[in-house]
């Protein structure tokens, strides 16, 4: 079950995303990534972390996805992109050689075999309170540190996308520059200055 | 006497700074006297210590700890031994005429400030290069010489470039650009060196090095030797390195006089005796034997070029380049304080010979070709006086233990080669000293003697002002007296240096191998004198004409000479200037910056400016790490 | 039901949480102080932030070295301890800058935020610095980029648009290789934390290819991420575009801070390869860094651009460094920081002298705002800017007895002390493929010297120092003595990192 | 049976699915979904591993990554948002003022 389980949800999330980076079209690209998301924590859930495939949906789904459409009806996207990709094979090269690498690194035997772990789940706890237990220990610093994270990410999105960055204080519009014949001069004599 | 040592060395920093003061603002006269005082000051204060060193012994001081990390202890220190002292000696009464000359030369320029800020600040670096006692010391010294020169040499760098066949070093600031670069060059050589020491001996002190020197292993004697005559051989202006020095000659004449003839360019030679325990070393005696032939070789190769020169400087500058080949090759045969003797009395005579041209570019409202001088000697005296005893000095005049400067130093070395039964050494720098007479009077007669070949311009050449001129004459006192002090000289500095002394067969011949340099010199004069002292028909193609009178003209030298001797050798010199010299030296040493400038423009391709192609950039970085990191997982288990 | 867990707050050790929380604190103030009161002159908040940046150096100071608090999440150690310094003296320095002439005031500087998210910054690299566990490492990195990003945009300038959004998305790819990197580390090893990694490490032993796949593996994609923050080649593309696109102080600082905090990652990450003796990954580093620092040379001698010039050199230099980084002794680690502290005044005094001649409207050139010519004939009008200059040139190219000069003179006698302690000789060629790597460079740094001091003004326009104020004046005043004095204190201060570095066995 | 190195290589498939989609696309927008990818690829890996030590420090970091795509999200509209007023454009070959 399990085994059908896995492949079913790994083949799917394979073609969605496959979907995400080559589809032409923002919308769909961003339907089979928010799909691509939802199925993600269904594997969350068959390993385990029901709590983790509960955050990846809600931040995922919920607030990320949110985001994008919002960006989406901004930049007015709904249509078709032009891209120039240029060298298709070079891309494909390049991500087909870091997979290879990838594959064998972690085929290769892992010599952390009969480890004893280091934060086991707490006894008789369900998953959330068991990261719970965790997180509110060990990891609170980090915890913290996440909050400061999105606080700083909420001010900068607030700064960047706000009105005042409409009008430039570090330029004056009519920007006075050197005209061709100075970048004549320059060159000859950067000439010059090479012999 | 620690105190005198100070003053010795600070009263020059005192002089460029007190100058550097003034250096934006007009003309002040005050500067020129003030640096010009304080290095009387300072000169006064190393003879003092001359004396002190002669009649006590070495003075040493250390200033302070200068590194002290971990095992890394640098103390800075200086030391006033016979060798320093005798450079402190030379630098400081050298620098002081200069500085006083310069006042009359610099008089209408309107950097006259700036001037003397700079050249004071490069008696500064030269007194810290000799005085130091470690190779750390040294080597900042090293470079504040050479950047000094290099500021002293584009003084004038507002002149515009020109193209190599109008002026062959193009402009001042050319001229300095290159000259910098390959001391660079050679530094970095002198750099190795010192790295190679320190972390053999654990340190930099000379003392220190030197008593360690017997535990090391040949291959790393031979490593320090050689890369410590690589810097040598940047600063002074050894081949392949050498065309830096006569391009040098477009700073103005004191600065050739100062640093391109007498004190910076001897910083070579200097060093080489400094470290004469390593270089006395066994197993670097055929470094040593090369020093002696490289000496030898560019002596005769300079020599030879200065035959065709017409630029009054630049032939002085060839002379430079010859005789410190004499001293390499004194050096290289083991006789260090011959070749410090050598050092010594060549300043006084070359910095005069020098000083003189000045005047005479003075006069002649900076004309350098001497095939449009003649004639001066009856305007400009005293100066006609001057350079002729220097070029006396230079040819090494003189008989039977009495003689000019050049007798007594460049005969020694002349006989250290007869002595060492190098008998190949021996028959080229007996050839070149007649080569060096020859040249030498050569431009002394073109210049002074003969018609007025630049009456119908507009110049009217006058002798320079009467204080240039006495401030000149200890220069002159001392080339013609200097040589006296030969026997009392070596006393006083074999205390230190190892003692040359000829063999008991060379002994006795001694006078007749001085009768045949003498010969050779007094043949050279009197070339030069057929040649040139009637002046010079400048109406026909110069190399063919001259060749052409020197056929119908015959006095001694059969026509046979002529064909087979004189006409190649002036091609190969002319061939040695012009290929040897400017097309393949100058061309790899451009060739190399190109080669690295091209390598610059096609890496910077990549940088397209485009997101895209930079996060590619990364993907293949990956990709590479991991080709790399295989490779380097072979290479580790290769080495084990 | 759950046991509750209690924790005693002695041993939580909160106080080496304190650098961090008093440079959190403080960017909350600032937004505190935002809310209730507009308006307030940039003055007040750069003597405020100033002031918050004193305490933090402060507590950094009082922290007692080689101590773990908060469930051992927290690690205090001399090299978290020195890169905190240097990250703050930086920040001290960089501040200041902020006051430019008062007809002259840039757009970031209008934003009392800017101040806020540039402490929030600071406690990003401190928490990166100060902790041995990837995740904590990991969200202090992106803290830190986050609010650097901003920073950058905004100076508000389509350039420097173009540069925050490059760094952006290039960092977004380097995250993805940390994590990748991290995954791999996992795997391997069952643990996050980088000491429990390097005691598994040790007692299951990395012999055999088989065993060191996954290892090198990981030290690989990790090497990407540090790569791209210490800029190494080819993970380096975005230096030279966002130096070039943020304002001139900001190019300076980042060309120091974030490189540092990055390095003390890599110095505790590639120490356990270092210390279980896998010569592959010292090797690795090596061949990279000596790419690195040949090919940004030979970029920078092509440049037109004094400000693209100094962002090829500063990734020359990190080669340099990372070169040391690979022999791990402790006088090679020390020599970094040492070198990382000196360069820091000099690089700094660099771009802080391209600040102060950035005018509004005036562009030198419609494409470059520093070019070469900009400063030709400086030195008539205006001498003591040109030497000032020449003398930040002469550091960086290495000459004594400027500042940069000890750091070179270190860093290449570690090399050559490891070359003399292993008997490896082929040491002995990286220091001289790095003695001639800083001769090349001299060539650059002397070509700026060569147009201010020797060729002539090109016309008019020449650079007006619009932006030199009292602050700025100051600020570089203080970083010229101290390249010029460096002689001075370069001993102590070798010996103070020395013990910091050494105290806790790096 | 599905193991650990199942999941694994379906991250490392992922993965460069990502990075394909990060080193081919133009439009910054779409450039964003596929670090997203990148990302979520991680956090598979991470909750696997933790499932095979039962060890929760994988879940913790899988946490952490989450939140931090989320910032990373936030601030890269933003300046997705000041790029498009400015340029009127998210395609990326229009930022190559530049280079060199």
């Amino acid at each position: 079950m399990t085994t059908f389980a896995f492949y079913f949800f790994a083949t799917l999330i394979t073609l969605l995303f496959l979907v995400t980076v080559l589809s032409r079209n923002v919308l769909y690209a961003m339907t089979a990534l928010a799909a691509g998301m939802v199925l993600i924590s269904g594997l969350f859930f068959m390993l385990d972390a029901a709590f983790l495939g509960a955050v990846q949906l809600v931040v995922y789904v919920g607030a990320v996805m949110a985001l994008y459409s919002f960006a989406m009806m901004f930049f007015d996207a709904n249509k078709d992109i032009k891209e120039r990709n240029g060298s298709a094979v070079t891309v494909f090269l390049l991500g087909g050689a870091i997979a290879v690498m990838l594959v064998v690194i972690f085929t290769a035997p892992l010599i952390g075999q009969g480890v004893a772990s280091l934060y086991p789940p707490a006894e008789g706890a369900t998953n959330p309170q068991a990261v719970g237990l965790v997180l509110f220990t060990k990891y609170l610093v980090p915890f913290e540190v996440a909050a400061v994270m999105l606080l700083v990410a909420m001010i900068s999105g607030i700064i960047l996308a706000g009105k005042k960055m409409d009008f430039s204080l570090s330029v004056v519009e009519a920007t006075k520059s050197i005209d061709s014949k100075t970048i004549d001069n320059m060159d000859n004599t950067e000439k010059k200055g090479d012999k | 006497m620690e105190n005198l040592l100070y003053i010795a060395l600070f009263s020059p920093l005192v002089g460029s700074l007190f100058a550097a003061l003034f250096a934006m603002s007009p003309k002040n006269i005050i500067t020129g006297i003030v640096t010009s005082a304080l290095l009387l000051i300072s000169f006064i204060a190393s003879a003092i210590l001359f004396e002190h060193v002669m009649t006590v012994g070495a003075v040493h001081v250390t200033m302070m700890d200068w590194i002290m990390a971990g095992d890394m202890l640098i103390p800075f220190g200086f030391l006033v031994d016979q060798i320093s002292v005798t450079m402190m000696v030379v630098v400081t009464l050298v620098s002081t005429v200069v500085h006083i000359y310069s006042i009359g030369y610099m008089d209408h320029d309107k950097s006259f400030n700036r001037f003397f800020s700079y050249l004071s600040a490069f008696v500064f670096s030269m007194m810290v290069l000799v005085m130091s006692d470690n190779f750390l010391g040294l080597f900042i010294g090293w470079e504040g010489v050479g950047v000094c020169s290099w500021l002293l040499i584009g003084f004038w760098y507002h002149k515009e470039d020109v193209s190599r066949d109008v002026n062959p070093s193009i402009s001042p600031s050319w001229a300095a650009n290159e000259a910098f670069i390959m001391n660079r060059i050679a530094d970095l050589g002198m750099l190795i060196g010192i790295f190679i020491l320190y972390w053999n001996t654990g340190s930099l002190q000379y003392d220190v090095v030197f008593a360690a020197l017997p535990n090391l292993s040949d291959g790393i004697l031979v490593a320090a030797a050689i890369a410590l005559f690589v810097g040598a051989m940047g600063k002074s202006a050894q081949f392949p390195l050498h065309t830096w020095l006569t391009d040098a000659m477009e700073g103005p004449t004191p600065v050739s006089a100062l640093i391109h003839a007498a004190t910076m360019v001897t910083a070579g030679v200097f060093l080489i005796i400094r470290a004469n325990p390593l270089y006395a070393m066994e197993a670097v005696e055929w470094v040593s034997y090369f020093i002696a032939s490289l000496g030898t070789f560019v002596a005769i190769f300079a020599a030879s070029m200065a035959l065709v020169c017409r630029d009054l400087k630049r032939i002085i500058a060839f002379s430079t380049l010859s005789q410190l080949g004499y001293m390499f090759a004194a050096a290289g045969l083991g006789a260090y304080w011959i070749a410090l003797f050598h050092l010594a009395a060549h300043a006084f005579f070359k910095a005069l010979l020098f000083l003189g041209a000045g005047n005479v570019m003075h006069a002649m409202n900076d004309e350098l070709d001497i095939f449009k001088m003649g004639g001066l000697k009856k305007v400009m005296r005293w100066t006609y006086l001057y350079m002729g005893l220097a070029s006396l000095a230079l040819s090494g005049i003189g008989i039977a233990g009495v003689g000019l400067a050049g007798y007594f130093s460049k005969d020694a070395i002349i006989e250290t080669a007869f002595n060492e039964q190098n008998y190949i050494l021996w028959i080229i720098l007996i050839v070149t000293a007649g080569m060096t007479a020859f040249y030498s009077f050569r431009q002394v007669f073109l210049t002074f003697h003969g018609s007025k070949r630049y009456a119908d311009t507009e110049i009217h050449p006058h002798d320079m002002y009467k204080y240039v001129l006495i401030a000149m004459s200890p220069l002159a006192i001392l080339a013609v007296i200097a040589g006296f002090f030969k026997g009392w000289f070596e006393e006083f500095v074999t205390v230190l240096l190892p003692a040359y002394k000829m063999s008991e067969e060379t002994h006795h011949i001694a006078w007749i191998l001085g009768l045949v340099v003498i010969a050779f010199a007094v043949g050279g004069i009197v070339l030069a004198y057929i040649k040139y002292n009637k002046g010079l028909k400048r109406n026909e193609e110069l190399e063919n004409s001259l060749v052409y009178r020197l056929l119908s003209n015959q006095y001694y030298i059969p026509q046979l000479y002529d064909k087979i001797f004189s006409k190649p050798y002036a091609a190969f010199s002319r061939f040695s200037w012009l290929t040897l010299d400017q097309k393949i030296v100058d061309a790899t040493v451009d060739g190399i910056g190109n080669m690295i400038k091209t390598g610059g423009d096609n890496t910077r391709k990549i940088q397209t400016g485009n997101l895209s192609d930079y996060l590619r950039w990364m993907a293949r970085g990956v990709v590479l790490l991991v080709i790399v990191a295989f490779i380097s997982h072979q290479l580790s288990q290769g080495a084990n | 039901m759950l046991e509750p867990i209690s924790v005693s707050l002695e041993s939580l050790n909160l106080i080496t949480l304190s650098p961090m929380l008093i440079a959190i604190g403080g960017a909350l103030l600032i937004l505190l102080i935002d809310l209730f009161k507009d308006n307030l002159d940039k003055t007040m908040y750069v003597m405020l932030t100033m002031l918050i940046l004193f305490i933090d150096i402060g507590a950094t100071f009082s922290l007692n070295i080689n101590e773990r608090g908060f469930f051992d999440l927290m690690l205090v150690d001399g090299i978290s301890v020195v890169s905190q310094l240097i990250i703050l003296v930086t920040s001290l320095l960089f501040i200041p800058l902020a006051l430019t002439a008062s007809n002259n005031r840039f757009h970031e500087y209008s934003y009392p935020e800017y101040f806020a998210l540039f402490l929030f910054m600071v406690a990003g690299l401190q928490f990166m610095v100060s902790t041995d566990n990837l995740i904590l490492i990991f969200v202090g990195l992106e803290t830190a980029s986050l609010s650097l990003y901003t920073l950058i945009a905004m100076h508000n300038t389509k350039g420097s648009h173009e540069a925050a959004i490059k760094y952006f998305t290039m960092g977004a790819m380097a995250a993805g290789f940390f994590l990748m990197g991290s995954v791999v580390v996992y795997a391997t090893t069952g643990s996050v934390e980088l000491y429990e990694v390097a005691k598994i490490l040790q007692s299951q032993g990395v012999d055999g290819l088989s065993s060191i796949i996954a290892p090198l593996g990981g030290a690989v994609l990790m090497l990407v991420a540090i790569g791209f923050k210490v800029s190494l080649f080819p993970f380096h593309m975005w230096t030279p575009d966002v130096y070039e696109g943020s304002s001139a102080p900001m190019a300076g600082y980042m060309s120091i801070v974030p490189k540092i905090a990055m390095i003390v990652v890599a110095m505790r990450f590639f120490g356990i390869y270092i210390n279980l003796n896998i010569e592959a990954v010292s090797y690795l580093i090596i061949i990279v860094s000596v790419i690195t620092m040949t090919l940004s040379n030979m970029m920078a001698l092509v440049q037109k651009d004094v400000k693209r010039m100094l962002a090829y050199s500063s990734i020359s230099h990190a080669g340099f460094v990372m070169a040391a980084l690979a022999l791990g002794t402790t006088k090679a680690n020390s020599s970094i920081f040492l070198y990382y502290g000196l360069f820091m005044f000099t690089n700094l005094g660099a771009f802080a002298m391209l600040w102060i001649s950035r005018h509004k409207a005036k562009r030198f050139h419609g494409r470059y705002d520093h070019p070469y010519e900009k400063f030709s004939g400086m030195i008539s009008a205006h001498p003591i800017a040109a030497v000032i200059m020449a003398i930040f040139m002469l550091s960086l190219s290495g000459i004594p007895p400027f500042s940069v000069f000890w750091g070179k003179l270190y860093l290449i006698s570690s090399v050559v002390d490891f070359s003399a302690a292993t008997g490896e000789s082929k040491y002995i060629v990286l220091a001289i493929i790095m003695v001639l790597n800083s001769a090349v460079a001299a060539y650059y740094y002397l070509k700026l010297i060569v147009y201010m001091f020797l060729k002539p003004p090109v016309n008019e326009l020449n650079l007006v120092y619009t932006n030199k104020s009292l602050a700025l004046a100051t600020v570089i005043g203080f970083l010229v003595m101290a390249t010029i004095l460096s002689i001075f204190y370069v001993q102590p201060l070798m010996e103070f990192v020395t013990y910091l570095v050494s105290s806790s066995g790096y | 049976m599905i193991g650990l190195s199942h999941y694994l290589v379906l991250s490392a498939i992922l993965f460069s699915i990502g990075l394909v989609g990060v080193l081919r696309r133009k439009n910054l927008l779409m450039l964003f979904f596929a670090t997203e990818i990148m990302l979520n690829a991680a956090n598979v890996a991470f909750a696997a591993i933790s499932y095979h030590y039962n060890d929760l420090s994988g879940q913790m970091f899988a946490f952490f990554v989450v939140a931090v795509a989320a910032s990373e999200i936030a601030v890269g509209l933003g300046l997705l948002v000041i790029l498009y007023k400015k340029y009127g454009t998210l395609d990326l070959d229009e930022f190559t003022v530049m280079r060199g």
